[in-house]
This record gives C-alpha cells, structure tokens and sequence, in this order.
C-alpha cells in the first residue's frame, strides 16, 4: 500500500520505510525517552510484545517500571490508567483487542471523558487509548469489532484512526501532547503495511482529515483500512475515466468538517466508507453532518454509505470478507452513484 | 520499656489543636450536611443528595493525617469526606447551588465534588468508579518517587463491583501506596450487606489480595484514626495496600427518595445513639482536650461556617448558559 | 401530555389512564401471572421499588425469588440475565440509570447480542434490559446519558423508546414475547406522565415508527420525551400555519424506514430530534438513511439535527435545560427550515 | 465402618465401561487438537486458535459426573471441555473449517464452539465472559426446579477479571448449584500467576465468597474427580456453589502467535513429563481396568475417528455467502 504522503511533513523526503507497528512503537520509544512521566500499560505487552508485536522490545529498553504487564482486568487497568494521568503520569494505555474496552466503557466514558468537565476544569486526563481493531482475521464476532462510532458520540474524548505509519506515528506522538484522553484505533490488518516514517519527534494534527487523491466525480470519505480500498478502487475507477476524491478521515472526533464539505461542494457526490455495523456507524455522521450544511445544494445524488453487514462478524473467511466493504464493493458503489443508479 | 497511657490512641497520637480541629470539621460536616438538606427542600439545590449524617467519624479519622499531597477518591456519599481533606464549605455550597465559584464551576454538583488542591480527586456517581482511579494515583506517587498515599473510600456495596476486585488485586501486585476504606453502614441504598454479599465483614475479603484487613468501629474516633495510622505507614514504607472497614451507619435515607422500607426506625434509633460526634466530644473532654464551653465554642463556629458558606453560595453568579461546553476540553488544546 | 394513540390500540376507547411507570409495572405482573419462567433482576427492585419505583410493590405480588435484588454488580448481574436467558428463564433486568449499563457492554454486545448468531441460531437469549434514561433530574453527567445509540449500532439488539403509557406497556410486552434480546429506554421524566393504556396483554409492535401528527410543510422525527417537545412545537407553530408531521420514532433498532420516508417524501423537509450528543447520535443514522434514500430527491431543503450539547450532561439545571432540545429551541429550528434559513 | 479400599477414587467409584470412555475422550481431545494444529498449518484453518494439549484430564475428569442436561460454560481453550462434554469431532472439525455443518454453522469458529445439545453452553472470545453466564444458568435451574448443575471453566488468568468477582459472589449469595472450575496453567497468556494474582492460588480466594475451594493436581484424573463429585454433590444438594482449581499446564503456546518467551524450555519439558493421558493410562491398567492392548485400541479408534471427522469437515459445504446475516435474530421474529 502506498498513499500519498501527509503535505504536513511530505518535505522529509529521507524519511525511512517503516511498518505501522513499528511506526507505532517508534512513537512511544520517542516519548519515553523525552519524558519519564510516559507509561506504558496493558495486557502482555512486555515480555510477549502485545498480541500484535507493536510494544515488542519496549520492555527491554524501558524496564518493567515503565511498560507494564497488567492482569486481565480491562476495566481495573484502563481505571489505573486514568488515576495515573490525572496525578501526574501520562499513561498509554493497550486494550490487547478493542472489542474487551467494553469491560471498561465506564472508566473510559463515564470517567475519563468527563473529568475535566465534571470538575469544572481542574482536572486533566492525559491518557491515551490503544485500540487494535477490525475484522479480517478469522477471530470472529468477539475480536473483529469497529466500535470507534461509539467513542466518537462521547464528548471529552478525541478519536483518531491512522490509515499510514507516519500518521500512527505522528498521532501518537499528537495524542500525548494532547492534555485530554485522545483513543487510537489501529487497524489489525494494516500493523504489516509499510510506508515512509520521518525520524524524530512530529505531531499529526488531531482533527484533520487529509485529501490522499484529488478528484472531481466524486468524494470518498474513509480512513484506516478502508482508506487503502477507497484508494485500490479509485485507481480502477479512473482507468474508466470517473475521478475520485478520496479523503482519509483520520479523526473521528473531532471530524473535519471543512476539508469535508470543501471536497463535496466541488464533487457534489459522496461515498462514506467504513468497517463498524452501517447502521449508527462513522459515516452516519459524515452524511448527516454533510446534509445538514451548506453542502447539501451541492449535491447532486443520495449520500452512499458502505459499512458493514447488519451482523456480528462472522468466523467463516469469505463470510467475513463479504460482512464488510472490499475494493469491488466500493468501486460497484461508486459507479452507481457516479450514474446516479441509485 | 514502660508504657502506662492507657488513653485511646488518637488522644496519645494527636495534639490538642489537632484534636479540637477534628472535632470542628465533624461538627462541619454535620451543619453542612444539614445546611443542604435544608437548601434542598427549600428547592436551592437541584437533583439528589446522599447524606453522610452518623458517618463523620469515620471520614474524619480516616484523613487525619493525609497532607493536601496525600489523594483520597470519594464517592456519591462523600460531603464528609470533602470536608475532612481540607474543603471550604463555601465553594461546597456554591457547587450545590450550581455556581460559578462553586468546586467545579457548577457543572459537577454533589456527587462530584471535588477539590483537587486538598488532594480531593473527586467523588463520584458510579458505585466502585474511584476504586482504579485510586490505584492510578498510587502509581503516579510511586513511578514519580514520591512518598504520597491515596485512600479511597468506598461503601459496602461497591465492595461487589469487579471494579473491588480488579483494583485490589492490582494494587496487591504492585504494591502501591492505597489505602482502602470501605465505610460499611450495612446496606448499599436498600441492600443489606447480607443479602448482597457472601462474608460477613468486607475486610474478610483482604486475604484474597493478600493484604491486612481490618474491622474497626466506624463511630470510634480513635479506633479509625489507628488503623489508618498503621495502613498509612505500611503504604508509606513501600509495603503495600491495605484494607480497612469502618462499621457505621448513614441516619438518613439513601438519597431524597428513599421511604426507608428496608430498616427499622428501631435499628435507626439504636444507631442515632451511638452518635460519633457527640462520643468524640465526650471523649476529648474526658481526656481534658477541651471542656465543655470549648465545645461548644467549636460547635457554634461550625454553624457560623455554614451559615457564611450559604451566602456566599447564594451571593455567587451561575454560569453563563452560554459555557455549557466549557471545560469539556483542555482551554487551549481547541 | 396528551398523544394521539396508536391507531392499533385506538378501538380500546375504555382505556383507563395510567402513569408510563405504572403501566410498565401493569406489563410486568400480566407478563409474571402468565408465565412462571419471568423474572425481575435488578439493583434495589425489590422492597425499595426500584430507584424510580417502577417495580414498587411487585416483590410483594409475586415474592423474592421472582423478584431479585441484585448486588451492585452490573456486569454479573446482567451476564446472569443473560445467562438464564439462554436456558430457559425470560428475565426483565433493570439498570437502575442507563449509564450504569456501561458496566455491562461486555454482557450486553458481546454476549447477548452475538450468542445466537455465534453458535449459528442454536442459541437464543430472550432477555429484556430496561434502561432508565435521560436528563433533566439534576443527577448530573454520570446519571442523566442517552446512549441509546450505542446499542442501534449492534446487530442482535432491538432498542426501543416509548414515548407513551400506552407503549411503554406494548412494548415490555412485545419484548417479553421477542425471542431476543431488546432494550427499552425509558426516559426518566415520563415516570409520572400519564395516558391512555389499554386494559389486558397487547403487543405494541418492535420496528414500527407512528405518524403522531399529520402535517405537510415539514417531518420532525423525535422520540421518547423528544416526541412530546415537537408536539408541543408543532402545536405552536400550526398557529403560524405551519403544517409539520410527527413521527414518534419509537424502535431504533430496526428502524422503520418506510414511516419516515414516506412522510420525507410528502414533506420535502426533515428534522430529526433526539436528546442524545448529536454527533453521531440517534439522528445521525435517521439523517444518513434519509439522504441515501429515494427520498433525497423529495428533499428541498438540508436535513436538520438537534441533539444535545456537545458536552458532558451538566449539574447546573439552566445549564442542563440548555444542553439539550427543548420546545423553543425546536420550533426555532422548524422554522428555520420552513424558511430555509439553513 | 470398614473400608479397606485403598484405590483411587476414580478407580473406585466408576464402572470400568465409564473409566474407558473417558480415556477414549482424552485421546480424542489430544488427537483432535493434534488434527486442527496440522490443518492449521495446512491453511485450512483460519485465524487463531488456544490448544489445551496437557489439560486433558482436567477437562475429562471435570465433566465425568455431567449429563446433557448439566451445563457447562467454556472458555477460549474449550475444545478438550467441548469433547468431554459430548460433542462430535467431525462438526467440531467442520467448525473449524468453516462449514455449514460445524457446530456454529460456520459463525463461530475455535472460539465459539458450543454444542448446546450436550449441555455445552459455548467457548467464550472473552476471558471472564462465561462466568456470570454459568451462574445464569445455574439460577434457570434452580427457579425451574431441576436438579441440573452447571460447571464453569475458566483459566488463572480469568480470575483476575471483575466478572469473576461479581460471578462467585452472587453464585454464593443466591446458593446456586454452580461449580466454578479453574484451569490454572501457570500462565494467562505470557503472564504468570505471580505475577498477576496477589494470592498463590486461586482457590484461596474462595474464602472471600465463603464457599468451599480446593486446588488438586489437574493431570491426576481421579483426584478432579473427586473434588468435582463433592462439588457437584454439595450443588444438586441445594448447597451452593465451590470453587475447584486444577493445577496443570498447556504445552503449547498461548496462541498460534506465541514465541513463548516467558517460559522455559525446561519448564515445558518437566510438564510434559506429567502427560495427564499416559498417567491415567498407567492408572486404568495398573488396577486392571484395561490392558496395554485395550488402550492401543482406545488410542487407535481416537485417530480414526479424528480422521474420519475430518474428511467430514473437509466434505461438507460452506455457509452461502448470501446468508452473512441469517442467523442474526430468530427467523420466524423478523
Ligand atoms: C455502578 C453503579 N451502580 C449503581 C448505582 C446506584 N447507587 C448509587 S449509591 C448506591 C448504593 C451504594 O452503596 P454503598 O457502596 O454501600 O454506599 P452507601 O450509599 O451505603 O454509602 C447505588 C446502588 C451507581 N451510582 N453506580
Ligand atoms: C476480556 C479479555 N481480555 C483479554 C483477552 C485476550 N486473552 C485471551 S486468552 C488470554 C489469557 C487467558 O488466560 P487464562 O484465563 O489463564 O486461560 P489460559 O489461556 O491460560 O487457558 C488473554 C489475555 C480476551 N480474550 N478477553
Ligand atoms: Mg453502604
Ligand atoms: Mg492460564
């Protein structure tokens, strides 16, 4: 996969290639370095290297102190998490799959979210979520789930969701700098990707959404992994001479809404991609918030949504393949909203 | 060695002044308590409220020697515990009404009260939800070197949340500076403690996180400020969590909506007897702390404190309608 | 407050009036009386009669052992229910503020939401959760949520919202008799509002959206206490000759897609109310239905959302009426849109 | 009373028919997970899965009292309690394999494997997540009067989740007829119990819910047995609910993803040593129940029917690609 790299620091032309995992841990072995007061925190993160290698070595560089095997308790370790940052640490914190945050909703929504609000101000929660995420691994309902929409409805967080090494790095890097609880939802599938990461330290804007692909047809929303297959069918679109816009959404809260509507009122057509449940997902809210502006006398075709089946996700290979959206879907999408089919 | 005082602990371990300032901040609690019950029914006060009237020595005691770097997490029955690390009652009662100048600008209200200056993290409207956060914030004083507890005070009923056991367990195996105080007043809103947990004391419960447990009569002053000293010392050595219950009992309602259908007006009575205020009033005068006039002199301040926090509540602006979402995030992070 | 009556139930003019708590309490001893395998689980349902003394004195109808004080234990107490449910009881668990079901998420979306479609349909959880829900008491951020829109993200939920008496009756009833499982939000402040509720079992049916009102110049799409807001606003705003068309949205998940496009059609212009965070809220997913519809080309105006501030829930109570829609602030917006002032 | 028989109580208290069939079982549960390892690698299983090879006589001697009507709830590492329990191997296979035939229709895979026939209740994606689910079912039978037990099993590492907590405490306060099992291997994942649980063992903690606790050697077939028939005894009797903790260990790694860096190679050999199959075996044949050739033909017929479940997984269909969301509510609601 290879995506057009972020205007913001594309002037690194000697940036190295990396994998977003090990962009990831880059990020945090940046921020331990610069600053004692960074944690690490999560299940089987030391020794084992996480689930999915991304803390692998941290353990040897930062000592058991500093990266900490917590028990199987989400709900207890992500609450340590949370007294940690409003003392003085500035904990990061991995749910080993983000489905198992839901033992810990209330820590993250009812506490962290609203600290600082409930207490008028005076208190801070500088914690940073970890959320390995997504479907296409044969793990089934319990481990494949896109729950960001959920987390986007929460005010006092920040979402982000990088599609590219040098954003899971630089939003990383972002989300510490960030005196607020800020969630990362790294996609299982794109650990592997590779793509050029600058050295030292940068922050990835959080709330800026990214043209990756100029167009003119028609405006893809997306981001993670479905950024990549916006991209893939955006290619195959245009060798049939149908330009696509394709933005990589990158923060889910808050959602850029400028460089959103900027893309549609020149288009006039949009196509919101994303893995969660369809119904009450991500691209609900693109679209409504889309409808609902100056935008909407632009537009001259229904708003598509492509989001997963209306099911959990299923074990079976192409069952789950076909529960979310693929290149072909998007691309059968986009010609139809192309030629107004729809 | 020779050791022939035999005078309760607290009376040995405390000066006089500290002693007569814990006597004021109980009597504190009592007229702030009773200050908001008041505002609440004459309609000042908005919501619910969960009153810790007869609990006042155990939130006393229990923060007698926490300095303002010292944390304690609170929970929704945590006025006392407010008052006790070191709150004024006028920013209290302002918070109560709603108010700007009020401990959280009038966003939080009474079950989140807080006032992170005195080391007060917040109490808290989920059952258990302090219980992690206490633990985080034993493992900021441990990671940064310092030599600062926390205490979280708990009730009986949180004790059967996962959140209980997650905590203490992590805290076991960490060995991190926290002290847990569950202040058993035997039901959680009409739940007896028999009816919704298997052992009889939850301080039976520390053994399965392999730390001290202890059972102390929450009404006792001195019994209280004891066992704290020790599970204070134990958590300043870098030896680890305890966990201590204070047995006491709430002489209200669980919150404005209760009818109080589950106890008896008897056991409430029984209860109403054995009044920590005035035992510790009688305590400190029979050891010669103060005398009567002394204490009474000390109960009267505390009335005047109230009556003075209550105007100034009331004098105090509301928010502006137009800051709803103010303090939602960092001012400058935007 | 005083709604038109569903049409399925309208014959029943013997109707006798009931508060919305007393007729959810009437749904649960028919229910209990017809069949033995009923349970009521929850925190302080029994002598204390539930936080908002919606079960008040059936503990003494029909005993402890039918009538369960739970502990404090959300994530066990609703994993019981969830699991009885897979093996032949039909519990009704009470959380006694919606917020608390954060606790539960794992037994909720993971558990009962998947099991039968992870064990292949051999499975089945007929459980009910009822959810408290909603601002407005002065409780303050933790106990005064609408995360209804949580759940419409999950597929094996059914989420309901009466906004009725005479609903919130069906509804429990429909749900009991639902093989799955279904939550029920019911708002906080219509605990004492009263209706017609008819006498005997009805089925109010799951997935059915109910046109309150008829009106031509403009569709508001509102539930539970939202329904009564716009009702109210559509009173006021008749006397300007503004025409506007209810819908009680009643089941979130499924939606009734065809209710509310067909009025979108007649009306060309929609407003959604819910009391909800707005971003990517119930509203959202109705806006994002509406404009990938057919419909599209019958709107003449953008679609408009209210929802709640973007904020933690607030303890001030001016603050608190501020963060979320009322009757003046939705007949603002209706008129807004009539004069597309948007 | 005279009792001079010395034999184990397994020995003693089975038929030799019963004691055959449960050996029969461990070689299928070994064989089987053997069998999915090979198609693993083979590529014709897709994404992870937990083996139990080394735990076998935990699962077999856990569930030999079991009826189908007795319940049991699994966890991530459940193919050995699926097997003892009942199910068939070739629709465990075609599970597996993604099938229409599998148990779960193709829906579930390793982690959802559930026979609901048998009693089996389903594995469990998420630790913890079967234990209030057992104590749910334990309720159904108690409230619809039967005399059903259910058994939860549940890992070391599980213990330290809130469910847990939560779980035995209401088992124990509404004495249902549940038996908490747990499996404790030394390791959740790559962390040790030492390091995550502040007690040594598991079954310590069954004090903090005053119910019975026992830890026993889990390869030692007849010793699970034993514990499990007291407990299940002590559950049909209306007696509540125990906690038995079988000590033993998994040879393989945590998943298909383990580099095992957390143990050693010394450790795993020393375990391996304590084969729980070839020490029930030696056991069966030491007091006659069978000979070497008897266990040849036990073991032989686990390969066959391993093999024939296979061909029968390989054999069957895939789920149609147009059904992704059958099976999401019941059929005849929607
Ligand atoms: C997670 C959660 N569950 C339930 C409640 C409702 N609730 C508030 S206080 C309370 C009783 C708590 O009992 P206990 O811990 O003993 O404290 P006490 O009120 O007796 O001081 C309940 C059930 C809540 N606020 N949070
Ligand atoms: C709630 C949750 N947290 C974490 C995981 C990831 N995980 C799966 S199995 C496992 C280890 C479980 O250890 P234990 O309970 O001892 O069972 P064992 O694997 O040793 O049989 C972990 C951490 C999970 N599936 N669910
Ligand atoms: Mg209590
Ligand atoms: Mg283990």
């Amino acid at each position: 996969m290879n995506v057009q790299s972020n205007p913001v620091t594309a002037s690194d032309t000697n940036a190295r290639v990396l994998s977003y995992a090990e962009a990831i841990r880059e990020a945090m072995a940046i921020a331990m370095q610069a600053d004692p007061t960074v944690i690490l925190m999560g299940e089987d993160i030391g020794v084992y290297g996480g689930a999915f290698q991304v803390t692998l070595d941290l353990i040897d560089r930062f000592g058991p102190e500093r990266v900490m095997d917590t028990p199987i308790s989400e709900l207890g370790g992500a609450g340590v998490a949370v007294g940690a940052a409003l003392t003085g640490l500035k904990p990061i914190f991995e749910f080993q799959f983000s489905d198992f945050a839901m033992l810990a909703m209330e820590q993250i929504v009812n506490q962290a979210a609203k600290l600082r609000y409930m207490l008028g101000g005076e208190a801070a929660v500088p914690v940073v979520f970890r959320m390995p995420s997504g479907s296409g691994t044969g793990a089934a309902a319990q481990h494949s789930q896109s729950i960001e929409a959920w987390f986007g409805h929460v005010p006092g967080l920040k979402v982000l969701q990088p599609s590219t090494p040098e954003d899971a790095k630089g939003m990383l890097l972002a989300a510490l700098a960030d005196p607020d609880p800020v969630m990362i939802f790294e996609h299982k599938l794109l650990y592997k990707t590779k793509g050029h990461v600058p050295e030292g330290s940068y922050l990835t804007p959080i709330g800026k959404a990214l043209v990756r692909r100029t167009g003119s047809d028609l405006t893809i929303v997306a981001g993670s992994i479905m950024l990549h297959r916006a991209l893939e069918a955006a290619e195959k679109l245009a060798t049939d001479g149908i330009n696509v816009e394709v933005i990589d959404l990158r923060s889910i809260r808050p959602i850029d809404r400028d460089t959103i509507l900027t893309s549609v009122r020149k288009t006039g057509k949009l196509l919101v991609v994303y893995e969660g449940v369809k119904a009450y997902g991500v691209g609900a809210e693109i679209s409504a918030m889309v409808a609902e502006s100056d935008a909407f006398d632009y537009l001259d075709a229904p708003i598509l949504r492509l989001g997963a089946a209306d099911a959990p996700v299923p074990y079976n290979p192409d069952l789950e393949r076909a529960s979310v959206p693929q290149v072909d879907t998007i691309e059968a999408a986009a010609r139809r909203l192309v030629r107004r089919e729809v | 060695m020779m050791d022939a005082d035999n005078r309760p602990f607290a009376i040995r371990h405390y000066s006089p002044a500290q002693l007569r300032e814990a006597l004021k901040r109980m009597y504190l609690i009592r007229r702030f308590e009773e200050g908001a019950e008041d505002s609440y029914t004459r309609g000042m006060i908005h919501g619910t409220m969960h009153l810790s009237i007869g609990q006042e020595a155990s939130a006393m005691a229990t923060c007698m020697e926490l300095t303002d770097d010292d944390k304690i997490t609170s929970n929704h029955r945590g006025h006392g515990h407010c008052i006790a690390k070191g709150a004024d009652v006028g920013r209290m009662f302002a918070e109560f009404f709603g108010k700007e100048t009020g401990y959280c600008h009038g966003r939080g209200g009474s079950m989140h009260i807080a006032d992170v200056k005195t080391g007060n993290l917040g109490a808290n409207g989920i059952v258990g939800g302090g219980l992690p956060i206490a633990v985080g914030a034993a493992l900021s004083a441990k990671r940064l070197g310092k030599s600062d507890v926390t205490v979280c005070f708990f009730g009986d009923g949180a004790n059967n949340e996962g959140a209980f056991h997650e905590s203490l367990n992590i805290a076991s195996v960490w060995k991190l500076p926290v002290i847990f105080v569950c202040e058993n007043n035997g039901y959680g809103m009409s739940t007896s403690t028999a009816r919704s947990t298997a052992v009889p004391h939850i301080a039976q419960r520390a053994a399965a996180y392999a730390m001290p447990g202890t059972t102390v009569d929450g009404n006792d002053f001195s019994a209280v400020s004891e066992a704290l000293h020790i599970a204070i010392a134990r958590a300043r050595a870098g030896d680890g969590p305890s966990l201590v219950e204070n047995l006491t009992y709430r002489w209200r309602g669980h919150s404005k909506s209760d009818r109080n259908r589950y106890r008896t007006k008897e056991e409430i009575e029984a209860w109403m007897a054995k009044d920590p205020i005035a035992r510790f009033r009688a305590e400190l005068i029979a050891h010669g702390v103060l005398d009567e006039a002394g204490a009474d002199a000390i109960a009267s301040q505390a009335v005047a404190d109230v009556q003075k926090g209550i105007e100034f509540a009331k004098a105090s602006a509301a928010p502006d309608l137009s800051e709803v979402t103010r303090y939602v995030y960092a001012e400058a992070a935007l």
